[in-house]
């Protein structure tokens, strides 16, 4: 025991290797032999695939136009569906936090909470139904066909509903630690509650706001199945990856393609992480 | 009425309840324009929750709160001239000092050069010039304490209300503070209302001492009033150390009737076989000794003598000593 | 060079220079392993837990002592990357998935005489171009069914004869048309242009050259502009036609009854053109960990009851004679048109593209299914 | 907080809003557990109890609700396991590269499912099965567990920055033994940060269909897969309608339990 | 070494770096048994690094440290007789008082019984009988430093070690902590080590002060010798205030060569129109008034004088003054 004592390198030794040796070799290493893959082709008469280095998953990626779309597609879903969710998570936490009674709290906090547990896919099939032509929707808005309808609109509606108390927790978390204090003083020095929100709530805010968005953005990007569901005929990024998985044993093409939302969230991640918010997740 | 100048701050029957608790129980109190004026008293009497009230930061249950003869009661913190200091000094940790100093400026539409010049003026008007491009969290606590400062004073609200703002800090560096708060306010000449449950601070800094008792004020006076003439037992008690001699105790050694007080600075020793007590106990502290003396008439009294001798005791512990005073240092409370 | 027939017993290489590899089939039927794992697509392996009635697994199980384990596949497509992982042993395929099967190594040849029941089934359906490769067979037919055009009766009118309904850029149904969502629905198109334009040369939809795949994909491009959205799920289709989201488009015989069933006009038609189908195999495991009580649930998913039993609950044409006897509807092998030959000879079964072309043609090269698989992702845009 | 009446007023209305929006499709979802359309007609015209009758008798979603929670777990305790371990040492010890860990651990949850599900898909094929291992409920777990990390390492870490090392310093002062420390006083001290994280952990499990997709073996049908099978034909999908109805109110309880369990602390739980 | 009775705690060249920081540059120190030893030093001075090695938190960089003449300095601290007082008392938040004070009786495997009776012991010496069941946060401030007092002492430690136990207490309470652990250390007879950056508390509690300064003990001695007698002029600055003559100053003054110390209470303060200086403020603090002086000399002195009259100060603002002193007083330094 004190022997461990004498030795810190040797516990955090004991702490570190069997974490990282599931991050790092399991997981890290599947994702690098992925990666690895999208250099290697099939052959179009064997479906074999050829273990060469080619670069003609990529040629295809960067010169045929639909790739260049989907993603841009994918990205401005994405974005739009972080945008909603901080639109609306943002007020939501502030109440929680801040307004309501520590008891009411409580039951808000379980109220977030809860809908997690219903499956996605039958939060997504119900938007279908709330969505469909003549639906409960179009009913509120006075007729079938006034509604939205199933397409990019009905996507990003329904991926922001699926992803918002993914973006609450983490505000609702950074705001708990926001002290009251900050709030009085800016009043004090002559802020309204506008200009409290703006100047103060949200620039503290920040890290959990990105740590939100890291869920509602790449969990977002990744999407294949809701906007099956409610999408129309719209496309993105996960459709594509998983329609060329089993295609014809075109894995490498598919890794190819899978490499883009991996790029733009390590980027975004690297980007983030300056922020602090890898940490208020 | 109208020919009395008017105060900084009128509070009239001021009470506040959060459910059962009766936080403030009823305060009445004039501040005069300029006064450094403190408020003191133990934890939980209510010192802060008044100071919020006058802030804007809670709504009385009852009374009013006027600031310079306007009824301020029902407006928000916004829309009062007046700022705080908080004890946690509130800054906002992400804008840099000058930044959380032109705060205030911004959100009332200072231009951006004279609001940058004010800024830079405070900053170094609490001895920080050149400190203003870090974050607060690069900061010392006594360097904080003084961004509050300076962000609440480019204001030049009337009033400046001041909770514990030296509570966080140690006393070497506390006691600089307590120095350097003097010296702004004399300079800026505006109110300050200054909460603190440490007594030798607001006997040292303060123009008029309220002390709290359980929501209500016990008493309110200058230092030497509340220190020289304690109204109640609380009081003297509060404030600084008293011996406090009652019934029989009272009647054997000042031949009185009632309950008495007096300073052990007061105190006379002098070593004497006849004397009316023994040296129980002496303890060095520096600049004093502090003697405990067992009276013969039944109680224990603590005499504090400078050290005007290289730390030699007057007497010995075992002693047989004198105890004598003034009549016109006890109290009668 | 492209040469025709190979040699039989899977071995040497097919046309176009493209080696079948080397699987040998079993020869005699030993005791079963106590398990079998299973691929399918819903509806074909129940065992009572969806529907306490609805239950060919139990009996099974009880009489070879086999263990079903079932995996369910949403495509064709995750039927093949499920095959390749070699921890399943037998697959319903469907045609646009039994030869990458075959080709990929990843299933063996059937042999037919270890399973009883084969003697019953359809001869329209043996020996055929997505089960078997030179005449020997790589699998044990299962059932099959048409794509066929559904449309709302209310709305669609006149009623349509043609798939030009679908693919006519001034169709009124404009953004109410729906269609299958998956690479093979380009064959689809193929066949709409095989009829429409005899000039394309196109022979089989699913050999398609570098022009006649153009064509298609072109087709297909501007019929995008008029779908509202791509099913793959029925529940999806039949609310679709339900709400009115969709009124015309492809569609299966099982959607339209259950459409129906829920009492929204609908009719669903084998258009003049002819339509594309499918027809499933159960097909073997090359590195199948328990081939006895494989060959033992392909024996008996094909026995009449089993049969009867699978055709009625999924909604398929049943693929061994003596299950017209044997359904609880007694007008269910009419409705999906299970003997009527002549009804089949219009299909054109799902069939995987390979570079070789499937038609037979030597002279040059087909698309394969991953062009076919990027082209719809290009299609869908 | 000192805020405007009506600033106060708009905020509860905004709430409500928001409430609102988040469950009118769950409140959907029940009343088309009882529509007696199939695929869920709108408005229902006629409304049945028999899918929960049929529901009740289904087997498949009791079986996959089981195996559900299986994986659930399993990869609820590998998550807490690595991830409490990954907390400790990167608040109790300083060392190189400690800043690319919390990237690291961030990553399986940030990189879409179907990234993590066909990597972990084809290097399980590569490695486990030349071993010998398929893949089955193993997988899952190993997949889950590899995604949930994050959410316990999280919770631990803020809960070890909040209390820091003083408390343990104590407790070894006082004379126990590191393990006598941990179980005494560290454990106490981070359980609810372990709930709140266990809990989220074993959501994100529950509800995964994209990784389970590429990493279950065969026989292994969890429930948000058996949901998938089901929900796209019409005869099973007002079930699957019954079962998510059953889930919500289920939920509802574990969520409840771990508020009383842990405090306040696991509702602001860090996801 | 061995006439001499063998020190509680000697720490022999104890130095530790965290990576580029040299929190603690050699440190040599004897503590006798039963000593109550205070190290008092400025923040960062590291006070607290050199009470962690000796409870055994941190691992030396160099040095021993040997606790009744064991060498201990690789030991784990649960393998030391020695306990602490933290800062922040430490209490497990989920035990309740009794179980916290149980703790380190629970871990060595004392029987229920016995451990109960003992626990129920130390809680009623520190005044704390009948709130064994509550939970810390149900306790103020100075109840919470008793049960850590408690549940250190139940151990009977040889040594114990207290880190700023009383900084976080108000004042009042405070002071009445002080009597009552000085009360308590003679009444248990253990060693005491106690750090605080509060003179008055070292120099009033001790037996021995250590001054610390960067790491290293710039004096031991006395609290007399320290005040008295400062060795080094950090070490009159820091404890108590000292008036510093350097130079001209001195020479002018003095009419001496070098740097001298005086303290302001050794200060006599008389009205004389031919005096050396003029009264530049006059700050009352109950006990006390301390007058600034602005020297002819060319230097502002303090001088505290005891308010044995109440409150009216000797001299006023503004008057001239003469400043005298006895020669003894003056500290070469
Ligand atoms: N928001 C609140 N809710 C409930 N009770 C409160 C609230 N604020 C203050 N109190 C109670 O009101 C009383 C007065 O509190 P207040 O903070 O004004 O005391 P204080 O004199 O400032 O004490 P301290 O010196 O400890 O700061 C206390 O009993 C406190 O517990
Ligand atoms: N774990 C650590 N890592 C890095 N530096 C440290 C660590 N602990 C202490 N130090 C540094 O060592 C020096 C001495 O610190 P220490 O805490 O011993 O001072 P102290 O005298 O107790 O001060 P205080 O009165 O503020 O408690 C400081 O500069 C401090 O910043
Ligand atoms: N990269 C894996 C992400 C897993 C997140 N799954 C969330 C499912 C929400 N229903
Ligand atoms: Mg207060
Ligand atoms: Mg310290």
């Amino acid at each position: 025991m004190s022997y461990l004592h004498r030795h810190p390198r040797l516990r955090l030794a004991a702490l570190l290797s069997a974490p990282l040796l599931w991050l790092v070799v399991a997981y890290l290493g599947a994702l690098t032999v992925l990666l690895v893959s999208a250099f290697w082709t099939v052959n179009g008469f064997t479906g074999g695939v050829v273990r060469e280095f080619s670069l003609a998953n990529f040629r295809t990626l960067l010169t045929e136009e639909v790739y260049r779309a989907v993603t841009l597609r994918s990205l401005g879903v994405a974005a739009a569906v972080t945008a909603i969710c901080v639109v609306l998570a943002v007020p939501m936490a502030f109440f929680m936090a801040k307004v309501a009674s520590a008891r009411s709290r409580h039951w808000l906090v379980i109220a977030i909470l809860t809908p997690l547990w219903a499956s996605y896919l039958v939060k997504a099939y119900a938007w279908r139904i709330l969505l469909a032509n003549g639906g409960p929707i179009d009913t509120l808005l006075g007729g079938p066909g006034n509604g939205p309808g199933y397409g990019l609109f009905a996507t990003i509606l329904v991926l922001a509903y699926l992803w918002l108390p993914y973006m609450i927790l983490p505000i609702y978390a950074g705001l708990e630690r926001l002290p009251d204090s900050l709030l009085e003083a800016s009043a004090d020095l002559g802020a309204r509650a506008g200009r409290t929100l703006r100047a103060v709530v949200l620039p503290i805010l920040i890290p959990s706001i990105f740590a939100g968005s890291i869920f509602t953005f790449s969990l977002s990007l990744g999407d294949y199945i809701a906007v099956q569901i409610v999408g129309g005929k719209t496309q993105l990024i996960g459709n594509l990856v998983y329609a060329n998985i089993g295609a014809a044993n075109n894995l490498p093409f598919a890794a190819a393609i899978a490499t883009i939302p991996v790029v733009i969230m390590v980027i975004y991640l690297v980007a983030v992480r300056r922020s602090g918010a890898l940490e208020e997740l | 009425m109208t020919d009395t100048p008017t105060p900084a701050i009128r509070l009239t029957g001021l009470r506040k309840s959060f459910g059962a608790v009766e936080a403030v129980a009823g305060v009445d109190l004039e501040i005069a324009d300029g006064e450094f004026f403190s408020m003191l008293g133990p934890s939980g009497s209510g010192k802060t929750t008044v100071l919020r009230m006058v802030a804007g930061f809670e709504l009385p249950t009852a009374g009013t709160v006027e600031l310079g003869g306007r009824d301020v009661t029902r407006l928000a913190p916004f829309e009062r001239d007046v700022n705080t200091v908080f004890q946690d000094y509130a800054l906002f940790p992400h804008l840099s000092v000058l930044e959380n100093v032109e705060y205030g400026l911004k959100v009332r539409k200072v231009g951006r050069r004279e609001r940058r010049e004010r800024a830079e003026r405070a900053l170094a008007s609490v001895r920080l010039e050149g400190f203003g491009g870090r974050k607060p969290s690069a900061m010392s606590g006594g360097q904080r304490q003084r961004v509050a400062l300076a962000r609440a004073l480019v204001n030049r609200p009337k009033v400046l209300l001041l909770d514990e703002p030296l509570g966080a800090l140690d006393r070497k560096l506390r006691e600089q503070m307590q120095v350097e708060l003097e010296a702004i306010q004399r300079e800026v000449g505006i109110t300050f209302v200054f909460v603190t449950h440490d007594q030798d601070e607001a006997l040292t800094m303060s123009d008029r001492v309220a002390v709290f008792e359980a929501g209500r004020i016990a008493q309110v006076g200058t230092p030497e009033e509340i220190y020289e003439r304690p109204a109640t037992s609380f009081v003297a008690g509060f404030v600084g150390t008293s011996n406090v001699f009652t019934g029989d105790v009272a009647k054997a050694l000042l031949r009185r009737e009632g309950t008495f007080s007096i300073r052990p600075e007061k105190l006379d020793l002098a070593a004497d076989d006849d004397g009316n007590g023994v040296v129980a106990e002496v303890v060095y502290a520096g600049p004093i000794t502090r003697y405990v003396v067992d009276l013969d008439a039944g109680a224990r009294a603590v005499v504090v003598a400078q050290n005007r001798h290289n730390g030699t005791p007057l007497v010995a512990r075992g002693h047989r000593v004198l105890l004598s005073w003034h009549d016109d240092h006890i109290v009668e409370i | 060079g492209c040469g025709g027939g190979g040699d039989s017993g899977g071995t040497g290489s097919g046309p176009g220079g493209m080696p079948v590899p080397k699987v040998d089939k079993l020869t005699a039927l030993g005791a079963g392993e106590g398990a079998v794992n299973v691929v399918s697509w819903a509806g074909y392996v129940e065992d009572g837990s969806t529907d306490k009635s609805v239950d060919w697994v139990t009996p099974f199980e009880k009489e070879t002592g086999c263990q079903v384990n079932n995996k369910v596949a949403a495509t064709s497509d995750e039927m093949v990357t499920l095959m390749k992982t070699g921890d399943y042993d037998v697959v319903s395929a469907s045609g646009d998935a039994s030869l990458r099967l075959i080709y990929g190594g990843d299933v063996a040849p059937v042999n037919t005489d270890l399973v009883a029941n084969y003697k019953d089934i359809f001869d329209g359906l043996k020996n055929k171009t997505w089960n078997s490769v030179d005449g020997v067979a790589y699998g044990v037919p299962h059932g099959r069914g048409a794509n066929l055009l559904m449309y709302r009766t209310d709305t669609v009118k006149p009623a349509p004869t043609s798939w030009g309904a679908v693919f006519d850029p001034n169709s009124p149904y404009r953004g109410k048309i729906t269609a299958y969502d998956s690479p093979i629905y380009i064959a689809d198109a193929a066949l709409y242009l095989m009829k429409t334009q005899p000039d394309l040369g196109i022979k089989n939809p699913y050999a398609l050259d570098d022009k006649q795949f153009q064509a298609s994909v072109d087709l297909l491009k501007e019929q995008n502009k008029m779908i509202g959205e791509y099913w793959s799920d029925y529940t999806k289709e039949v609310q679709a036609f339900k709400s009115g989201n969709s009124v015309i488009g492809t569609s299966w015989q099982v959607i339209a009854n259950l459409t129906k069933a829920d009492k929204t006009p609908v009719e669903a038609i084998l258009p003049s053109e002819g339509a594309t189908g499918w027809s499933d195999t159960w097909m073997i495991s090359s590195k199948a960990k328990h081939p006895n009580c494989g060959y033992l649930w392909m024996n008996h998913i094909v026995s009449p009851k089993a049969n009867a039993q699978v055709a009625e609950w999924f909604g398929e044409a049943p693929a061994n004679k003596l299950s017209c006897g044997e359904t609880t509807d007694k007008n269910h092998c009419t409705t999906f048109h299970a003997e009527d030959e002549s009804y089949f000879d219009q299909v054109w079964y799902w069939t995987t593209p390979l570079a070789r072309c499937v038609d037979g043609r030597t002279d040059v090269t087909c698309k394969d299914y991953s062009a076919w698989t990027q082209a719809w992702t290009t299609i869908k845009g | 907080m000192t805020l405007s009446g009506p600033a106060r007023w708009a905020l509860r209305v905004f709430m409500g809003v928001g409430l609102t929006f988040i469950y009118v499709p769950l409140l959907l979802v029940l009343v088309n557990s009882f529509n007696g359309d199939r695929t869920f007609a709108w408005p229902p015209h006629d409304l049945t109890t028999r899918w929960w009758a049929a529901a009740w008798e289904n087997d498949g979603a009791r079986q996959a609700l089981i195996t559900s929670v299986r994986a659930g777990l399993g990869a609820t305790v590998i998550a807490l396991v690595l991830g409490t371990m990954v907390a400790f040492a990167v608040q109790r010890f300083a060392f190189f590269g400690r800043d690319t860990v919390s990237l690291l651990i961030v990553l399986p949850i940030a990189l879409p499912g179907i990234v993590t599900g066909i990597a972990l898909d084809s290097a399980w094929r590569s490695v486990m099965g030349d071993l010998g291992i398929g893949k089955g409920m193993f997988s899952v777990i190993v997949g889950h567990a590899t995604f949930c990390v994050v959410t316990v390492y999280n919770n631990v870490l803020a809960r070890l920055r909040r209390t820091g090392t003083n408390l343990e310093d104590a407790s070894a002062d006082l004379g126990a033994s590191p393990s006598q420390t941990f179980r005494f006083v560290t454990f106490p001290l981070i359980r609810s940060a372990l709930l709140a994280g266990g809990l989220l952990a074993f959501a994100l499990s529950f509800d995964e269909i994209i990784v389970t997709t590429f990493t279950a073996g065969p026989g292994v049908t969890t429930l948000p897969i058996w949901i998938f099978n089901n929900l796209f034909r019409p005869n099973q999908a007002p079930i699957v309608n019954v079962v998510a109805a059953v889930l919500i109110v289920l939920s509802v309880i574990p969520v409840w339990l771990a508020q009383r369990l842990a405090g306040p602390e696991a509702g602001a739980s860090r996801t």
